[in-house]
């Protein structure tokens, strides 16, 4: 039964797929990735991994769906047969393609099936010291503690890809989103709707955030929640794209990092090393990074989604 | 078989075949009005039977309360997303403009 | 070995990751002072770093105090220690040299100094790091800062190539992450000396190897995937293409030469060996006869990368050669430093051109003003380097890998070294003579537009000036590398 | 087959339907798309690696997925500006083919 | 501490030309009078040095530098008797060309960058002279090309220009040659000091793998000869004849063919010896290539019309002899190719001096334009005849000396055709410098000539030199048994360094 169903979604997967690849629409593409994204998470989900699970449904699937329904749309052309698009592949080429695919997946297929599970992994160490980490989530605690230097450069990226997305930014009103259709109100389930999701959003992220200690969840997550709540703010009109990066949303960027950093640097006086937390302080020291983090991650996604600089709010 | 166990399994069934009817009519329906129709209505009455049915094999009130959470978030979601397709179908096809109540 | 004393480690990660987030807070008008004391910093942290290697052996920190495989390591052994240094010296020039070209550019100087920052630290980072995934991490993050810098010009060519640039080097990521996946499943670690021991010489390593070593390539712009390089490298800014060519594409190679000296050595088989090889040799012609073809000056020093870094992957065949290793090794990792310097110099004189003259047609330097002669003094003696000639660093290694080649009966690689030294001074003269050329009759064609900061002037002769200093005696820089060189290497 | 088997497979296949859109189709959503499922397969991959000893799950892996798919959200964001600057400016939605 | 610094001598001189480079660079075209001064104080300074080593040789001390600069490899400067010869020649005249050269380009732009460069061409001589393994040998030769390029295209006109490509597309080929003939002998053998006689590894080493050795010497060989313009690799050189006149002497007499030809020296003597390399059958060849490009060079020298182009092939034929006189064995013909190293050196920096004085007095660049020239510059023109008879060997001037010794020589060794390839080189010497000297002397003006600037037929520093270096054609044939004398220097050469030969 329960292989049955791995089949099933495996094959779904699969099929989405060679949908996202092979289908004529581009649009249709896009939205049938966004669906494979909430496959992908349901296959997490059985595999185990619900905190990726969440963060695949909300990031893999949510923002990166939303941040590709924004390019679609800006990459229409403003009329029709404007530009004939790609030409496509001669048939030889596509064959070639194939092949090149298909010796791919044999060869991986087969080296992933032939490898041995190993007896020792530094997974089985991860679980056997998380006690030391001073978290009881395994994930957070490989995440904070034994790898936190990966987590610390991932955020780092994320905060050069708004820098990169800076450098190659569009004019403000063409950005984003660009502008809602014009002459018409808002609809009218937009603000009871956005009365009930904000506030709502604001307290899953914080459950989030906390939660991640010792249950799935954690700053990716919540990070990810707020990023979605900056996206639907940003879609309502609630905020509006700026020019300028105001100071606050630059302490905002970096602060989580700084934040991290300082702490893992302090490591190196406090503790054994740098990026070791002193044992007493390891989980408050951890919820602290974690929720600098969460800003961290949220606020460049808002960014790049919106295509600005900076945020404002606007009064209605 | 508990009455709970049977009631349950029941209640799953049935929120599948809802689903089941309502994706048949997003496939088979000629209008987008109707197939919204057929989704928002069938979908969310066939996940309220999940919701319930598996309500009914939860270990705890506690995670009764979070399915029902779920059920009355999708409720919210999926209104709000047929009103928006709704009224965006509408201004495609020039139809009337409606102020707000 | 593990001397946890050796705090200038993280330090070389951490400060200038710092500086470039304080040049962000701050904005652009303050960048610039900040940049100067964060390099500073870096330079003292990789001084420390490389003194102690120099002294003590290699050295390794366990980051969090977590011993691999549980933690990520860093480390530092001679290649790293040069590496470092090497990119601390470039690194310092183009920050100098950033600071008076940016001058005045509020948006692109607003842009640029985090992004090179954060550049700088993940290549420190990708050079001392010993953790698969920890480098993948890096990469990307040197990825996302080298891809902005080339779009910055912000016209369709730029785009183009900044485009191109991305879509391979993520591709290329991905491929290296499938096989570090490979790896971890048949070894349960990431870390690489540990891969090195645990993964064997199966087939599925092979295939995991395969797939990073095809990724690294595609990074390193090894033939044949390097269409990416020479547009995205001529279309960034000078101190951009500087950092581009001599650090961040040079990354890729250092990579390759470490994951198959370190973890796959078993796999190292004289077919392979010879496979790479091949590939390293066909990146030297192929980029040279590029670099022969173009009309543009940073085009010709873009494709001059494109063979230069080719010469390192001959190691690969010469390493499992007894008679040939030693010198062959020492010659590949000499070489990476000696092009590192030379071709920075290079670019940054060729940006001053570009600054002062406001193209770099090379039909419009004929009869180049005197202002810039220092530039064209630079540009002339970083290519001496690149020619390998003496008495340069770039001589020096090919001098070694040369040696290592015929000592190992090895002389198909001789005639590639050889051949592609000729091929350098073909494209190099052909630069160097054009601005020899007395000026047309209707007077010179470049006149300059706008005057050269000195700083910018004598930048790049510094760091020629670095290679012949080099070029003098290879010995301490070997010594160094001689630290925690593999067995068959040493 | 075991579960975690299962999903090796589908990872490789989901990796070669990635590389084939990366080879076949040539405008830029298409290939960041097909970025995005080669990165899909990845983590499929580390994931199903993570679960296939039975009783046990590797949280090593999934760190990585972690990272791996906030990098992937970074870049795909990035890359989706840079394809609209890209096209703004030529009209192109597509790289022309090697010049040169 | 006096003594250290006396052993570092040579570190010294080369260091001197070098600063004298950077200096000179360094001041920019502007500073005209201190640049000068620069030149001449580091020109200056430098023979001193030199003559100073040359001296303390002549008392037995040595003089040797040497710094690792890869594991197993140094960087060796030492001063015997055969690196000092050359030294002194090039020294010494370094100093005449850079008078010569200050007053040749004066008003002319670029001079920083050239005389930049042309220290750092006397510094790599210098270092090819006192090189002390093959591997400094190729260090100072691949420089050498390096330096001179920008003096060739100096004009930076296109005729400059193409002339510069050949001249590299020849010594960049030659030096991938040396380079990768160097790096092959590295590989077999290791590194050891030059020899005379050869290197006792090289022999054992030849012993065992016969072809290799022959392989390597080839291309050593060939690597020196592209510079040495030995037949057919001297078509860079009277393509190199459109830089300014000073370059032309230095190219000539001084630097770049001579380098090319002590480099043959050293190879056949000091890495492999003459004996191996005769038991390799490679000095007959070598003779052989030495012999044609003797006759070749003489031959292209007649049809040419302008008056450098003649000089230019009368170089690569003169050149050969110092091979010739190298290939053919013997001590005797290896004292008559040595002693011509500096007799063809003074010989020719006073030719070109001289033609360079025509063309810039008169103007006049063909050989057809110069008749009656003799009346208008007669020093220039006495100059120019003294070095043109010795270059056809009459006596008792330089050339005849060593032509004389590489004949006997050549007898003793029972290779008697090489009388012959004299007697014609003699003969067709005679054939293109004969013309001149009539048309210089005996004919009379075509035309009016440009008048005298002040009481001198020339600027000053355009007439010393040739005079000078005239002067010195003459002493050294006269007083060639005098042991000072260059022919005395060689045999104190070979009498010390080859008795076995």
């Amino acid at each position: 039964m329960g292989l049955a169903f791995d089949l099933l979604l495996a094959g779904g997967l699969l099929g989405l797929a060679l949908q996202v690849v092979a289908s004529r629409g581009l649009f249709r593409s896009v939205v049938l990735f966004i669906a494979l994204g909430l496959l992908m998470a349901l296959a997490w989900a059985r595999l185990a991994a619900p905190d990726l699970a969440l963060a695949e449904a909300a990031i893999g699937a949510g923002l990166t769906g939303a941040l590709l329904l924004s390019a679609y749309r800006a990459l229409q052309p403003a009329e029709e047969a404007a530009d004939p698009g790609p030409a496509a592949l001669p048939r030889w080429g596509a064959l070639a393609a194939a092949v090149l695919s298909g010796a791919l997946v044999a060869a991986l297929g087969w080296a992933a099936l032939g490898l041995e599970a190993p007896a020792a992994s530094a997974g089985r160490e991860a679980l056997a010291r998380l006690g030391e980490s001073g978290v009881k989530s395994p994930l957070t605690g490989v995440l904070l503690g034994f790898r936190a230097i990966d987590t610390l450069a991932e955020v780092v990226v994320l905060l050069v890809a708004f820098l990169g997305a800076r450098v190659v930014a569009e004019p403000l009103q063409r950005a984003g989103p660009g502008p809602s259709a014009p002459g018409s109100g808002e609809p009218v389930l937009t603000a009871p709707l956005l009365r009930l999701v904000v506030p709502m959003g604001v307290i899953v992220a914080g459950y989030l955030l906390w939660s991640g200690g010792h249950q799935p969840g954690g700053a990716f997550q919540a990070g990810a929640v707020l990023a979605a709540l900056g996206v639907l703010l940003r879609l309502t009109g609630r905020l509006q794209p700026a020019a300028a990066t105001s100071p606050a949303e630059r302490l905002a960027l970096v602060g989580g990092i700084v934040l991290f950093s300082a702490i893992g640097l302090a490591g190196a006086g406090t503790a054994s090393a740098v990026l070791a937390y002193p044992e007493a302080w390891a989980y408050p020291l951890i919820l602290a990074i974690e929720t600098g983090l969460a800003v961290a991650i949220a606020l460049p996604l808002t960014l790049l989604f919106s295509g600005s600089a900076g945020l404002r709010w606007r009064e209605r | 078989m508990t009455l709970a166990e049977l009631l349950s399994t029941g209640l799953l069934g049935l929120g599948a075949a809802f689903f089941l009817t309502g994706t048949v009519g997003l496939l088979r329906f000629p209008s987008t009005f109707a197939r919204l129709h057929a989704l928002t209505k069938a979908d969310n009455l066939g996940l309220g039977c999940v919701a319930l049915g598996l309500a009914l094999q939860a270990d705890s009130g506690w995670v009764a309360a979070k399915l029902a959470l779920v059920w009355g978030l999708a409720l919210v979601a999926a209104t709000a997303s047929a009103h928006l397709l709704a009224r965006c179908i509408l201004r495609e096809r020039g139809g009337t403009r409606r102020t707000p109540p | 070995m593990a001397e946890l004393g050796a705090l200038s480690l993280p330090l070389a990660f951490f400060l200038p990751l710092l500086t470039a987030l304080a040049a962000f807070l701050l904005g652009a008008r303050q960048a610039p002072w900040l940049a100067g004391i964060g390099a500073l910093a870096t330079v003292a942290a990789v001084a420390d770093a490389v003194r102690r290697v120099a002294a003590h052996g290699p050295q390794a920190y366990h980051l969090g105090g977590w011993a691999p495989p549980l933690g990520v390591e860093l480390y530092a052994d001679g290649l790293a220690a040069l590496m470092l240094a090497m990119t601390a010296a470039v690194a310092l020039a183009v920050t100098a040299y950033a600071g008076a070209y940016l001058h005045g550019q509020g948006q692109a100087a607003e842009r640029f100094w985090p992004l090179w920052l954060v550049q700088w630290a993940a290549l420190n980072g990708t050079f001392l790091s010993a953790d698969l995934f920890n480098l993948y991490v890096m990469l990307e993050l040197v990825t996302l800062t080298a891809v902005p810098l080339v779009a910055m010009a912000g016209d369709r060519a730029s785009l183009g190539a900044a485009m191109r640039y991305l879509l391979l080097a993520l591709i290329a990521s991905l491929a290296y992450l499938l096989g570090v996946a490979l790896l971890y499943g048949g070894t349960g670690t990431l870390h690489l000396r540990e891969v090195g021991e645990l993964a064997g010489a199966g087939g599925p390593t092979a295939v995991a190897a395969a797939l990073v070593t095809a990724g690294l390539l595609l990074k390193a712009a090894i033939f044949p995937l390097h269409a990416w390089l020479a547009p995205a490298h001529s279309s960034a800014p000078a101190p951009a293409s500087a950092a581009l060519s001599a650090l961040v594409a040079q990354a890729g190679v250092y990579l390759v030469l470490r994951l198959w000296l370190w973890a796959f050595p078993a796999l190292l088989s004289p077919v392979v060996g010879w496979g790479l090889g091949g590939l390293g040799a066909a990146s030297v012609l192929y980029g040279s006869l590029q670099a022969l073809r173009q009309s543009r000056l940073k085009p010709v020093i873009a494709y001059s990368t494109v063979a230069q870094l080719g010469y390192p992957l001959l190691l690969l065949p010469l390493a499992a050669v007894p008679a040939a290793a030693s010198q062959a090794w020492q010659g590949a990792a000499y070489f990476i430093v000696a092009h590192g310097l030379a071709k920075a110099g290079a670019f940054l004189a060729a940006g001053n051109v570009y600054y002062s003259l406001g193209h770099d047609r090379l039909a419009g330097l004929r009869g180049l003003a005197p202002e810039l002669s220092a530039s064209v003094l630079a540009l002339g003696l970083a290519w001496v380097s690149l020619m390998g000639l003496p008495p340069t660093a770039g001589f020096l290694a090919k001098w070694q890998l040369l040696s290592g080649a015929l000592a190992g009966g090895q002389w198909p690689w001789a005639v590639v070294v050889v051949l592609g030294g000729l091929l350098a001074a073909g494209y190099g003269f052909r630069v160097l003579a054009t601005a020899h050329a007395a000026a047309p009759p209707g007077g010179p064609v470049g006149r300059p537009a706008r005057r050269l900061p000195w700083r910018m002037a004598a930048t790049p002769l510094l760091l020629a000036l670095a290679v012949y200093l080099l070029g003098v005696s290879a010995v301490p820089a070997l010594r160094l590398l001689g630290q925690g060189a593999p067995e068959a290497l040493g | 087959m075991t579960q975690a088997g299962l999903y090796t497979l589908a990872a490789s296949a989901l990796a070669g339907i990635g590389v084939y859109g990366l080879l076949a189709r040539r405008h830029l959503l298409r290939r960041i798309l097909a970025v995005n499922l080669l990165g899909n397969a990845v983590f499929l991959l580390l994931v199903a690696f993570a679960r296939r000893q039975p009783g046990y799950v590797d949280p090593v892996p999934h760190a990585m997925v972690l990272t791996g798919i906030v990098v992937a959200v970074s870049a795909t964001a990035f890359a989706l500006a840079l394809a609209r600057r890209y096209y703004a400016e030529t009209g192109l939605d597509h790289l022309p083919e090697d010049e040169g | 501490m006096m003594a250290a610094a006396y052993g570092l001598l040579p570190l010294a001189a080369l260091l001197i030309a070098v600063a004298t480079a950077a200096i000179v660079f360094a001041l920019g075209d502007a500073r005209r009078r201190q640049r000068t001064f620069w030149n001449l104080f580091g020109a200056g300074a430098k023979l001193v040095l030199v003559l100073v080593m040359a001296y303390g040789v002549l008392q037995g001390d040595t003089f040797e530098v040497a710094w690792p600069v890869l594991p197993g490899i140094t960087l060796r400067l030492a001063a015997d008797r055969l690196a000092l010869l050359f030294a002194v020649l090039s020294a010494g005249l370094w100093l005449v060309t850079t008078v010569y050269a200050i007053a040749y380009l004066e008003g002319s732009g670029q001079r920083a960058r050239f005389f930049g460069f042309f220290s750092l061409c006397v510094a790599a001589t210098f270092g090819i002279a006192l090189a002390g393994n093959p591997f400094t040998f190729l260090c100072f030769y691949e420089l050498l090309t390096l330096a001179t390029y920008p003096l060739v295209v100096h004009r930076g006109h296109p005729a400059a220009l193409a002339a510069g490509r050949t001249y590299l597309i020849h010594t960049l080929g030659g030096g991938a040659a040396l380079l990768a003939g160097t790096a092959a002998l590295y590989a077999a053998v290791g590194e050891h000091p030059y020899t005379p006689g050869g290197m006792p590894a090289v022999a054992e080493w030849a012993a065992q793998a016969p072809a290799a050795a022959t392989a390597v010497l080839g291309l050593l060989l060939g690597g020196v000869a592209v510079k040495a313009a030995l037949f057919p690799l001297q078509g860079w050189l009277p393509a190199a004849m459109v830089a300014p006149a000073p370059v032309s002497a230095l190219l000539h007499a001084v630097a770049v063919v001579k380098a090319g030809a002590f480099g043959v020296v050293r190879i056949v003597e000091d890495v492999y010896g003459h004996a191996l390399a005769a038991e390799l059958h490679v000095t007959p060849v070598l003779s052989a290539l030495a012999a044609v490009t003797v006759v070749y060079g003489s031959v292209r020298a007649l049809a040419q019309v302008d008056l450098k182009r003649r000089l230019a092939f009368s170089t690569v034929s003169q050149v050969s002899f110092i091979t010739l006189g190298v290939a053919v064995g013997g001590q005797l013909a290896l004292v008559g190719g040595l002693a011509h190293l500096i007799h063809q050196g003074l010989m020719k920096v006073t030719l070109f001096f001289c033609a360079g004085n025509y063309a810039e007095t008169l103007g006049e660049h063909r050989i057809d334009a110069l008749d009656g020239a003799g009346r208008r510059m007669p020093a220039t023109s006495a100059a120019f005849t003294v070095a043109a008879l010795g270059m056809m060997g009459a006596p008792p001037l330089a050339g005849f000396i060593s032509k004389w010794y590489l004949g006997i020589g050549a007898l003793g060794q029972g290779q008697g055709w090489v009388v012959g390839v004299l007697v014609a080189s003699t003969l067709l010497n005679a054939a293109y410098f004969l013309p001149i000297l009539r048309r210089l002397w005996l004919l009379s003006a075509t035309r009016d000539w440009p008048a005298r600037a002040g009481r001198a037929e020339t600027h000053r520093g355009l007439l010393y030199p040739p005079l000078l270096t005239a002067a010195a054609v003459l002493l050294a044939g006269l007083l060639a048994a005098a042991p000072l004398s260059p022919l005395g220097w060689a045999v104190r050469i070979v009498e010390q360094g080859y008795p076995g030969l």
